[in-house]
């Protein structure tokens, strides 16, 4: 941020900069910020933005040091920041999709199209305890018995091939990138989503989250970002493919096909049957919250009303 | 019979001829000296005769068998006294035997009696630098006469002696002749080393090296040391002095 | 006296270096010089390896295994190939650039399509252990047998000694202290590269560890377990010199002589 | 004439064999020994290559860059480094141990502690390359500086030379050899370097193109980049080899004595 | 004019003594020869001399001033060759002209005379391992001449030497000797080499070493070849010889 001050609007009041990280490599989750950045929404608003791309551990850790004042996290990741010895200055400001798009996918006609399915075929695991809690609510849900799932190792990085290969059977995914992809590769595949068999696990995924400190010093700021970030996943949501294109342009590396096909997939999806884009229920947060505590999922319990606020979104 | 024969040896490395029909023989229980200047070639024609170099033409044999290029007939001291730094010096000596195929203890066991002899008492279990210069050379000279061939071929073997050391291992080593069957062909720069110790001296000087002279020693063996100080002693290093000196002009 | 004084002076260096920097780190901490998330204090670092002592214990033994595995097929394919480098010129020079080239691409890489093609067993962190170390040993190797002096190896020679008699008596001794050097990189690229493999996904060993304990934001743990991954590596490079001391007395009693 | 054809054999064998496992991989993919989106054929690669040549030119340049400044870092600290260890036996004895424990902590793992602590610009890209740089560089030269001749060094001293004229005079003449045989190292980890530090994120360079068209289940494309950073690396080790010609013309002499 | 005094020098190595109550002196323009077994400690005297070491007691002196534990007095030839591998022959006999403080290309200028007095036509430009092993022992010796001192410390300088060079180089030795202020302090093993070049010869002997015997050479300089055919030579000769020996006994 060397040249901040130097960086004036056109109007001469000074550029505001600030460092957005992304959870990982761009995809269609983050179009709507690339679009605000193409088309100078937020140079509008006075803000220079930069989007970087984080390790593969994702933004929380950057955006509590305050290297960056934005970043991208999910509902299930944060809750181990927000309460206990680990906890950090970090709350999520916005819904960058409303519903939980995740999923477990395994190759066309093997049973696995629903959850008691899994019993005897391999399940690639991060070997996380929400997760696995996750899985075992929904096998047992449908009358399965979880324990005869066979758990392997998750070395996947590449969902399509992992499945193709059989080195395993079923996969986690969100449907918008690696189920499309899996669409334009040609595999043919069953898919059951985790909040068609519990409503609990609607929870919120992926989120925008924010540096708290950050959020009480420069509250304008933080709401003309936000205001900013919003036209642009509306206009994502309004024109698909310019959308995509504009992701592509800043992400040539993206396969195409996948990008505009999760592009138009994702246009219903961000802000689905809600009216304020970014809005996020308390009820269906709180419920999910209270899943992990009841489940002895975290290791300190998470209160009502943690980790969220709505404050600083557009109406 | 002539022991070691070597004759009309030409060798060129690269388009530089450093051997130029070189013929020469050594004699059953001869000791022959090779004295000429550094850089005549002197290593390069014992390298072809130990095999280890093939030469460019000419021919060399033992006993009337050709062995020009074979290796393993030959006993080769090198220049340098090479003994290997992370063996013991009993190990190092016996190591000819041990390449003959002889297990490990058993070379010992022989190489044992000769410490004493050649002056190496105690520095069975060393390792060589934690010896002398001399004591290394004494060493090396060991292994050398360990290998057993009928020929040595000695590269300036006692030139890190002190004076002294040095004509120790003299006496000793025309001892050593009397009692063995042995063949020396020698390289030395001390002209009155290659006196005292020679039967025959041959010079091999000029560019490339080809042997100018032979000179007999008559001096009857075993050589006291009131020779080094006698009237004929002084002749032949004259000559040998005059030769050489005709040679460089 | 003096040079008593000294010896001592020179043993403690290194351990007060460390104990330096750990106070000034810990009175960084103390004073929140930056938050802890940032950086946890020493105290907190020992207080959460103790705490997880056991279960670091579990997955260092998991570790451990493989980078045993790895280093020793590793060790082998580094021999095989540095005896046949230097026995026969032809493979060396069609070998050694393919072997460089392997060592120019990065690990971190490939490791990802090990396991597509090898599976999530062992094998995948085996082969990128191999991949690591098999480098430094084979050069190591082949190195300390080219050192074995020209002349000693003609020596030999003149005494009629065979191809393999050369190797046994020279070539092999000349570069245990080359192979130790090796050795002692590729134990600690060993234990690195059995980490950074455990990334690719187990359900044990300090790689996986690190993930998890990375997924709950405990910073104190992840440098537990850093410094775990670098005790032993310092353990077993250790452990390496004292083998190099074994097998080759002649070097220590040159060093004693100094 | 038979030398001649020696020589040839010898410059062709290491194409030779690249071309042969090129051509043997090629067979593979083409009877589908394997699948596609395990192991993309090299044909496939190359046309990856081609096709995103200016995309990889492009985050190519990032890469030399922080490479380049990472890499001069590295070898002015490992230089710095190596001179006062060599001068300053106490802080050989300090610092030393200290050195080869930075050396066993996995660099992956401290990667994202880097970008926490530094942010997102050059600086932990820098960090990290200086990290796997700097070590190599100042053992070589410390060993280098320690290789000079003892007897030479007393020579010298005879002569009254001051400390610093027998360092110009004889340690930096006797470490070059050393030092570029550690640079041509570094050259290569500074490369593998930069590409890791890349993956901790930012906008531009090879590593991001990495794990962006890995997301993209781009395995061509994946290789393509492996490829190319592969290329880099070994071009640069080849200017390292022309340089170090230059700067030690007695090595070349003894050479074509050989 | 004493120009050189060494006194009652005293040197351990650890608990080992190897030199023990050494005296001697050399005075201005003389050549003065060491003579003693390998490892007698003739080395370390030197090293003592020249500053490199510190005797355990005993003084050095130059002149009358203590130079006891500084270097820099005396032109030191070490007992190996020790030319550096990375500069050029002429930069390496330059060296001592350049440590003391002249520029390069000047240090050239100046030592650029010398190669051809030196045998070392045509070797400016080349690398020490390109010169044979004595071109490479009369470069040392041209280095050690360039730093000037009025005291060279020579430590076996003619050792590598073959017998033509070695003689052609002796007396070179006495001819600059001859014409410049400079004296020599010698180690060799050579005893024809000590008679024939040396005012006075010490004969450095025992365990630990200590200065036994002091032999004059009266025979004028400069000194034909005849005398090393002469009566006179083979006596002095002859009483080293003995001298040595009873000392070994
Ligand atoms: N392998 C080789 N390749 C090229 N030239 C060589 C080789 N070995 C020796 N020479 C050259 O051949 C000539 C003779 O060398 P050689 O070692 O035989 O001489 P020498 O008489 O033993 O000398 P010295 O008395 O110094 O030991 C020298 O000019 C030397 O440089
Ligand atoms: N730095 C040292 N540390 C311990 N012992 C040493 C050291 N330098 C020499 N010595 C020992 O001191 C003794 C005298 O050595 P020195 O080199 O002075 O003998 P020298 O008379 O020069 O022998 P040579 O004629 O073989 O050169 C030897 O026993 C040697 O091993
Ligand atoms: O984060 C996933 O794309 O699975
Ligand atoms: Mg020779
Ligand atoms: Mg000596």
């Amino acid at each position: 941020g060397k040249n901040q001050s130097n960086e004036k609007t056109e109007s001469g009041t000074p550029m505001k900069k600030i460092t957005f990280v992304l959870d990982w490599t761009p995809n269609t989750n983050h179009t709507g910020i690339y679009v605000a950045q193409e088309k100078g929404y937020f140079e509008e608003a006075g803000i220079q933005i930069e989007i970087v791309q984080p390790p593969d551990d994702g933004a929380e850790a950057l955006v509590a040091s305050g290297k960056a004042q934005f970043g991208v996290s999910f509902q299930d990741y944060l809750a181990p920041a927000l309460t206990g010895e680990n906890k950090l200055p970090v709350i999520a400001v916005a819904a960058l999709i409303q519903h939980n798009t995740s999923g477990i996918v395994s190759r066309k006609g093997e049973g696995m199209d629903t959850p008691k399915g899994l019993e005897g075929k391999k399940y690639a695991t991060w070997d996380l305890d929400v997760e696995k809690a996750v899985l075992k609510n929904v096998v047992e849900a449908d009358g399965g018995d979880f324990s005869k799932v066979n758990l392997i190792p998750s070395t996947v990085t590449d969902e399509v091939s992992a499945l193709k290969t059989k080195s395993v059977d079923a996969i986690w995914i969100y449907y918008a990138w690696a189920g499309i992809a899996t669409e334009v590769k040609d595999l043919d595949t069953d898919y059951f989503a985790f909040r068609d068999i519990n409503p609990v696990f609607d929870y919120y995924t992926p989120v925008l989250i924010a540096n708290t400190e950050y959020l009480e010093e420069n509250e304008e700021m933080a709401k003309a970002f936000l205001d900013a970030v919003k036209k642009g996943y509306e206009d994502a949501i309004a024109d698909p493919e310019g959308a995509a294109e504009i992701l592509l342009k800043a992400a040539p590396e993206l396969d195409r096909d996948i990008t505009v096909r999760s592009q138009k997939w994702l246009a219903d999806q961000y802000k689905a049957e809600v009216e304020r884009w970014g809005y996020i229920d308390s009820t269906r947060w709180n419920t999910f919250y209270n899943w992990l505590n009841d489940n002895n999922l975290v290791e300190n319990k998470i209160p009502e009303n943690t980790g969220f606020t709505n404050d600083y979104l557009p109406e | 019979m002539a022991e070691l024969r070597v004759e009309n040896i030409n060798k060129f490395f690269q388009d530089k001829q450093v051997l130029e029909n070189v013929s020469l023989s050594l004699h059953n229980r001869e000791l022959v000296s090779l004295l000429g200047a550094s850089g005549g070639g002197k290593s390069t024609l014992f390298n072809i005769i130990s095999g280890l170099m093939c030469p460019d033409s000419g021919e060399v044999s033992l006993d009337g068998n050709t062995i020009t290029g074979e290796t393993g007939h030959v006993s080769y001291m090198l220049q340098k006294d090479l003994l290997f730094p992370f063996k013991t010096i009993e190990d190092n000596v016996a190591l000819p035997l041990v390449i003959k195929g002889m297990k490990k203890r058993e070379a010992r066991k022989v190489a044992g009696p000769y410490f004493q002899e050649f002056g190496l008492e105690n520095t069975e279990k060393k390792y060589p630098h934690e010896l002398s210069g001399g004591m290394k050379q004494r060493a090396a000279l060991l292994r050398t006469y360990l290998f057993s061939s009928k020929v040595a071929l000695l590269d300036e073997p006692f030139s890190a002696l002190d004076t002294i050391t040095k004509s120790a291992m003299h006496k000793w080593y025309l001892g050593i002749m009397e009692k063995i069957q042995l063949s020396t062909l020698f390289i030395t720069h001390d002209i009155d080393e290659a006196i005292y110790l020679s039967d025959r001296i041959y010079l091999l000087t000029g560019n490339p090296g080809h042997i100018t002279e032979e000179i007999i020693i008559t001096e009857k063996k075993p050589r006291g040391e009131e020779f080094l100080l006698s009237e004929s002693f002084i002749h032949y290093k004259r000559k040998i002095i005059e030769n050489l000196e005709k040679k460089l002009q | 006296m003096k040079k008593k004084l000294q010896s001592i002076t020179n043993k403690i260096a290194a351990p007060m270096t460390i104990a330096g920097i750990l106070v000034i780190w810990e009175l960084i901490s103390c004073f929140h010089v930056v938050p802890t998330y940032m950086l946890p204090s020493p105290v907190q670092v020992i207080h959460a390896f103790i705490s997880d002592f056991s279960l670091l214990m579990f997955h260092a033994k998991v570790t451990l295994v493989e980078a045993f595995l790895g280093l020793l097929c590793g060790v082998l394919i580094g021999f095989v190939l540095a005896v046949m480098m230097d026995q026969f010129e032809f493979i060396y020079k069609a070998v050694y650039p393919v072997l460089v080239i392997t060592q120019t691409v990065p690990t971190v890489a490939i490791a990802p399509l090990l396991v597509l093609w090898l599976g999530y067993g062992i094998a995948p962190k085996v082969v990128l252990i191999v991949i690591v170390t098999f480098f430094p040993v084979a050069i190591g190797l082949l190195e300390g047998f080219r050192s074995a002096d020209r002349d000693a190896v003609h020596l030999l020679q003149s005494m009629g000694a065979t191809r393999i008699q050369i190797f046994k008596h020279i070539k092999i001794k000349s570069s245990l202290s080359q192979f130790f050097a090796s050795l002692r990189i590729a134990v600690s690229y060993s234990v690195v590269g059995a980490v950074i493999a455990e990334w690719l996904g187990g359900f044990s060993g300090l790689g996986v560890y690190m993930t998890r304990v990375k997924k709950s934001y405990a910073f104190d743990k992840m440098f537990a377990v850093i410094f775990l991954i670098s005790a032993i590596s310092l353990v077993l490079m250790y452990s390496v010199d004292v083998l190099r001391k074994c097998c080759t007395p002649w070097e220590n009693r040159r060093a004693i002589r100094k």
